[in-house]
C-alpha cells in the first residue's frame, strides 16, 4: 500500500515506501539500478494495476455488454464501474461524461473530428498555444484545414510562461474553441486554468484541456474548472498503455454525432442506416481495452490512496530538490520557470555542448533514464531556440535519490565530452 | 562499464566528434546534399567536388550529436578519393551491417568499426546512417 | 506449451493439453466447472499471453520511439517486433503493411475514413454482405451519407451461404469497394473469398476482408487472398482487448492520409501546418497499445505452435460433433450451412418457445457461456427471421465435453420451460 | 442450484410467463405505449382505458424473455385500478430497487419480489423494468 501521510513537508522515508510497490525498479540497467525520471513520457505501474490486468484475465474475462452469461456481467461490471471511478476522480458529476479511448490523442481527435468539424467554418478561430504538445496541436490543424477555421498560438514567454496578456489577445468573438494543456510536458509549468477558461468563456468558447500531464499530477477538478473537454491517458498515471479518457459535459457529448461506428454504439441497424446509442456508448464503437479500463480503476484507487494533493507536493519538494542541485551542477542550463509554485514534476535542461540524445545515452549507462529530443513539442523548441533538450519528470515512486542519480550521472556526461 | 573504452562513445568516436575531419563546406561544390532527421533536429549538408566521377574533396557541415558528428567525420576519410558509384556500394553495405542484415564489416570498411557498437541502440543507427543517406541522394549542384 | 500434432484425426486428448494453459478454465460458475463457448465475442488467454502483459510492465515499460534509455529501446523493439510477426502470420510481404489499431472496428474505420473518403464520390458502390458485423456495416454507412456512394448487400441463402450470383449481380464498373466477412461471426459461414476477391478485382474494385472471426480460426493468407486490406483484432485470437490490427497492401498505405494527427505520426510540425511520417507510423497517433501490441506476438507464438492448420481441423471436428449432438436434442433449431467444410468454429441455434436471453441465462446457471442476442448482425437476424439467436462458438482449449455440457444445459432448458 | 427454486426463474416467474395475466390490448384504450430493448430485441405494447385518472383496465402485449413476459403480467396486477400517478412513482421506486439505489421492496410493491432477483444481473435488469418505462412513457391514445 502506497504511503498515506505525505503532507507538504513530505520527508523521503515516508513516499519512499511506494518504491516498493513498483516491480520494475528491482530493474538493473547496465548494471546500475533503474532511476526512470522519463514519467511525462509513461509511468511505470505498481503490483496492484499489474495484478488487475492478471486478475481480469484469469478471473473475469468477457467481452462487454450484450451477453447474460456470469463472466460478461462481470466483465460488463469491471469497465462500467471503472467509468465511475474516473468520474468521482475528476469531479465529474457523472459516469455518462466519460468516453473510453486509446489515449490523450485519440481523445483530443474525438473532440476535433466530432465537434469540431461540425461546428467550425471559415472565419472562426481556434486558440491554442506553442507549448502544446502535437496531439494537441495536429488534430486541430487536420479540423481547421477542412472547414477553414484559423489557428492562433497564444506565445510563450521566455521564462516558460503562456503569455497571459498575448493569450488575452488572441480571444474574440470569433474564438469558438480555446484548447491548452493544464500542465507543459516539456517545461512543467502549470496554467491559470480557471481564470483562462473564465475568460473564454466570456467571450463564447468552448474549452478543452489536454490533462496528460496535469491529471496524474494535481487534484483536477472538472466542475471546478468548468471546461467543456478534458482529455488525459492512463499510461501517464501508473495505468496500462491502451486506456484514456475523454471528460464531457454531457449535453455536449449527447450534441455530438459517433466518429467511428461499428457494434456496441448502435440500436438498431437497417440497410439504409443507423440508430445510436446513448453516450458515451455512441463513442465507444467495437471492443473496448475492457482490461485496461479495470486497470485504470485500480491506478485510482492507488493515487486516491496517496491523495492527489499529497502527489503534488511530493512533486513540488522533487522539483524544487532537482532545481537546486541542477543549478550547482557546472555546465547545465536549465528552462522553464524554476519555480515549483508553478511548475510541476517536470524540468527541461541541456548540458552544455553536448546533444541531448549524446546526454541522454550516457546517462543510460548508468541506469538514469530521461528523454532528450523535441518532445513532442517543436514550436515550443523553436520558441525556446533550441532543437532538442533532456527532460526529466517524476512520478510519485521518485526520490531525492534518484535526483542525486542525476547529478550524477551529468558529471558523467561532462567527464566524456570534457 | 569503463567511461572510455567499449560502449558508445569510445575514444575515436569522441575523439571523431570534438575534431571532425573534412568539416565545413567545398567551394564551388559539384555534388551537394541535405539530410536531416527531424526527430532529434539532426542536420547535416554534404558537398563534394566530384572529378571524372572521383570525390575529389568532401566534406560535411554537421549540427547533431556526437555519432552522427563522427559518423560523418569517418565516412569522409573512408571515400575520399573513391569513386562515387563505389563509395555509395559501400553505403548500401554499410547499412545492410547496420541494420543487422550483414554481419560482418568488409575489409574496405574497417575504419568504421567504432560505429558498429551503434547498432546496439536502435534509435540511433539513423545518427550513424545519416551521412551516407546524404550521399546517396546527393546530385550535382547548382545545375 | 500448446500441443504441437494435432493432425486433422485430431484426438480429444491431444489438444486438451492445452487447457491447463488457460488459467480461466479453473473458474467455477454457479458451483459448475466453466464451460467457455463464447469465443466469437472473444476468447480467454493462455498464461504465456497473461505473462507477457506482466513481463513487460514488470520488467520493459516504457514510451516507444523517440527515447534512446534502454527501456524505451525495449519496448520499441518489442513493439516493432510484434508488427513484424504479426505481418510474417498473415502471409504479408512487409511489416510496414501493418497497422496497430484497437481492434477490427477501428480498423475498419480507418480504411472508411481515409481511404473511402478520399476515393467515393456519388454514383459509386460499396457491395457489403447481409451477414456482416455492423463493424462492416455501420462506418460504409457513414462514409455513405458523406460521400453520396451506395450500398449494395449481398443476400444470404436460407441455408446461411452468401448468395454468390446475387453477389456477382451486384458488381459493376461502378462498384468501388467491396468488404466482406471471411467468417460469419454467426453462423460461422466461410465465404469463398479467393474467387469473390478476383471477380471484384476484375471489375476495378477495392477489396477489405473483416478477418475478425477468420483470422483467428484458420491460415489466412493475405498474398493468396490478394485482398488490399485485411481487419483483425487480438482478442479473438487469444491476444488481450484493445490491440488490433489493419493489413494493407504497401501502397495504397502510401497513399492514404492519416485520421488521427499527434505524437508519434509526424516528423516536422510546424504553426501552419505538419509532416507526415511514413505509414505505418502514419497512423498511430498517440502512444499506441504498447503491451497489447507484444501480448499480440505471444498470441501469435501460441498458435503458431499448434498451427493454423490443426486449429482449423480441431474446430471442425468440435463443430460435427456438435452439430450431430445438436440435431439429436429435442426442440433445438440450428441455423446456418450444417457442415464443417463451409461452417467454422461457430455455430447459431434456438431453444424452441425459449427466448435465447432466458436459454443462455439458464445455462450460466450450469457453467456454460454463451451469448444469445443479434450479435451485431440485424441485417442477417431479418433475414433468418428471428430477433436473436443462441450460438455457440469453440476456441482451442475447447473439447467434446464442453460441447456435452451445452447439451446437458439445453436439456435443462427445456425442463425449466417445460 | 436447484431447478426449481430461488435463482431468476423461480416458478412465480415461470409461471407468469407462461401465463401472462392481463394479455392482449385494451380495446379502445386511452391510454397506450410501446417500448422496446433493440439489443435483446424485445418489444412491448401497453394499453388501458383511463378513468378518470385510475387505470380502470390495463394490458400488454409482449414479445420477449421470459422476465420481461413476467415482468409485465405481474406489474398489471399490481397497478389494475390503481390511479395512474401513484402507479408512476410505484414504477420509480420498483426502479430505485433494481437499480440499487433502493434496497428494499414497499409493502405496496410486494407483488414484485420475486423480480428483485433480477438485479443481480445488470444485463437482464431492463427487461425486469421496460413494462414500467411504457406506463412512464405512456401517452393518451388516439388524441
Ligand atoms: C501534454 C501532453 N498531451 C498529449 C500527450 C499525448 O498522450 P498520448 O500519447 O497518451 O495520447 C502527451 C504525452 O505524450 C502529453 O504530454
Ligand atoms: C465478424 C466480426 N467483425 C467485426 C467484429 C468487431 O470486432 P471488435 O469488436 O474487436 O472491433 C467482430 C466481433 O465482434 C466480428 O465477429
Amino acid at each position: 500500500m502506497p504511503a498515506g501521510s505525505c503532507s507538504s513537508d513530505v520527508g523521503a522515508m515516508e513516499i519512499n515506501a511506494n518504491r516498493a510497490d513498483f516491480p520494475i525498479l528491482q530493474r538493473e540497467i547496465n548494471g546500475h539500478p533503474l532511476t526512470y525520471l522519463d514519467n511525462a513520457a509513461t509511468t511505470q505501474k505498481p503490483r496492484s494495476v499489474i495484478q488487475a490486468i492478471t486478475r481480469f484475465y484469469e478471473q473475469h474475462n468477457a467481452n462487454v455488454h450484450r451477453a447474460v452469461h456470469t463472466l460478461s456481467e462481470e466483465a460488463t461490471a469491471l469497465y462500467e464501474d471503472a467509468r465511475a471511478k474516473v468520474a468521482r476522480f475528476i469531479g465529474a458529476p457523472s459516469a455518462r461524461c466519460i468516453v473510453f479511448t486509446r489515449g490523450t490523442t485519440e481523445a483530443i481527435n474525438l473532440v476535433a473530428q466530432s465537434w469540431a468539424r461540425a461546428h467550425l467554418t471559415a472565419g472562426n478561430e481556434i486558440v491554442l498555444s506553442e507549448m502544446e504538445h502535437h496531439s494537441n496541436i495536429v488534430p486541430w490543424q487536420m479540423v481547421a484545414r477542412e472547414t477553414g477555421a484559423a489557428i492562433r498560438y497564444a506565445r510563450v514567454t521566455p521564462r516558460g510562461l503562456l503569455d497571459r496578456k498575448h493569450f488575452s489577445s488572441l480571444l474574440n468573438k470569433n474564438t469558438r474553441l480555446v484548447a491548452l494543456t493544464h500542465t507543459s510536458n516539456v517545461l512543467g509549468t502549470v496554467n491559470p486554468l480557471r481564470d483562462m477558461i473564465s475568460e473564454a468563456h466570456d467571450l463564447g468558447a468552448v474549452v478543452l484541456v489536454d490533462g496528460a500531464q496535469g491529471v496524474p499530477r494535481a487534484p483536477v477538478d472538472v466542475a471546478a474548472l468548468d471546461c467543456e473537454f478534458l482529455a488525459f491517458s492512463g499510461h501517464k498515471m501508473l495505468a496500462p498503455t491502451g486506456i484514456g479518457v475523454l471528460y464531457a459535459k454531457e449535453h455536449i457529448l449527447a450534441s455530438m454525432e459517433p466518429v467511428q461506428g461499428g457494434g456496441g454504439m448502435i440500436t438498431r441497424v437497417e440497410e439504409a442506416g443507423a440508430e445510436w446509442m446513448e453516450p458515451p456508448w455512441r463513442f465507444e464503437a467495437g471492443t473496448p481495452n475492457i482490461a485496461g479500463a479495470a486497470a485504470l480503476a485500480t491506478a485510482v484507487d492507488y493515487l486516491t490512496a496517496i491523495g492527489m494533493a499529497e502527489v503534488q507536493a511530493w512533486e513540488a519538494s522533487l522539483t524544487e530538490y532537482a532545481l537546486a542541485a541542477l543549478d550547482q551542477a557546472p555546465g547545465i542550463t536549465v528552462f522553464g520557470p524554476r519555480d515549483s509554485l508553478i511548475q510541476s514534476g517536470v524540468i527541461a535542461f541541456n548540458a552544455d555542448g553536448v546533444h541531448p540524445h549524446d546526454a541522454a545515452q550516457i546517462l543510460d549507462e548508468v541506469g538514469v533514464a530521461v528523454r532528450g529530443g523535441h518532445h513532442c513539442c517543436q514550436l515550443l523548441m523553436r520558441r525556446l531556440g533550441v532543437p532538442a533538450v533532456l527532460r526529466a519528470s517524476f512520478s510519485v515512486y521518485n526520490d531525492q535519490g534518484d535526483v542525486e542519480r542525476l547529478i550524477g550521472g551529468l558529471e558523467r556526461v561532462a567527464r566524456v565530452f570534457r | 562499464m569503463d567511461e572510455d573504452k567499449g560502449g558508445l562513445y569510445r575514444a575515436v568516436i569522441l575523439e571523431h566528434a570534438k575534431n571532425p575531419r573534412n568539416s565545413g563546406r567545398v567551394e564551388n561544390p559539384t555534388l551537394q546534399a541535405r539530410a536531416s532527421n527531424p526527430l532529434c533536429g539532426d542536420e547535416l549538408e554534404l558537398t563534394a567536388s566530384l572529378e571524372g566521377g572521383i570525390l575529389a574533396d568532401i566534406r560535411f557541415q554537421v549540427r547533431g550529436c556526437a555519432i552522427v558528428t563522427a559518423a560523418a567525420s569517418l565516412m569522409s576519410q573512408v571515400v575520399q578519393g573513391q569513386d562515387l558509384e563505389v563509395a555509395r556500394v559501400l553505403g548500401r553495405t554499410f547499412a545492410g551491417v547496420m541494420e543487422g542484415e550483414a554481419s560482418d564489416l568488409p575489409a574496405d570498411l574497417a575504419a568504421l568499426e567504432p560505429l558498429v557498437e551503434v547498432k546496439k541502440h536502435r534509435s540511433r543507427i539513423k545518427c550513424a546512417l545519416l551521412p551516407w543517406y546524404a550521399l546517396a541522394d546527393a546530385e550535382g549542384a547548382g545545375g
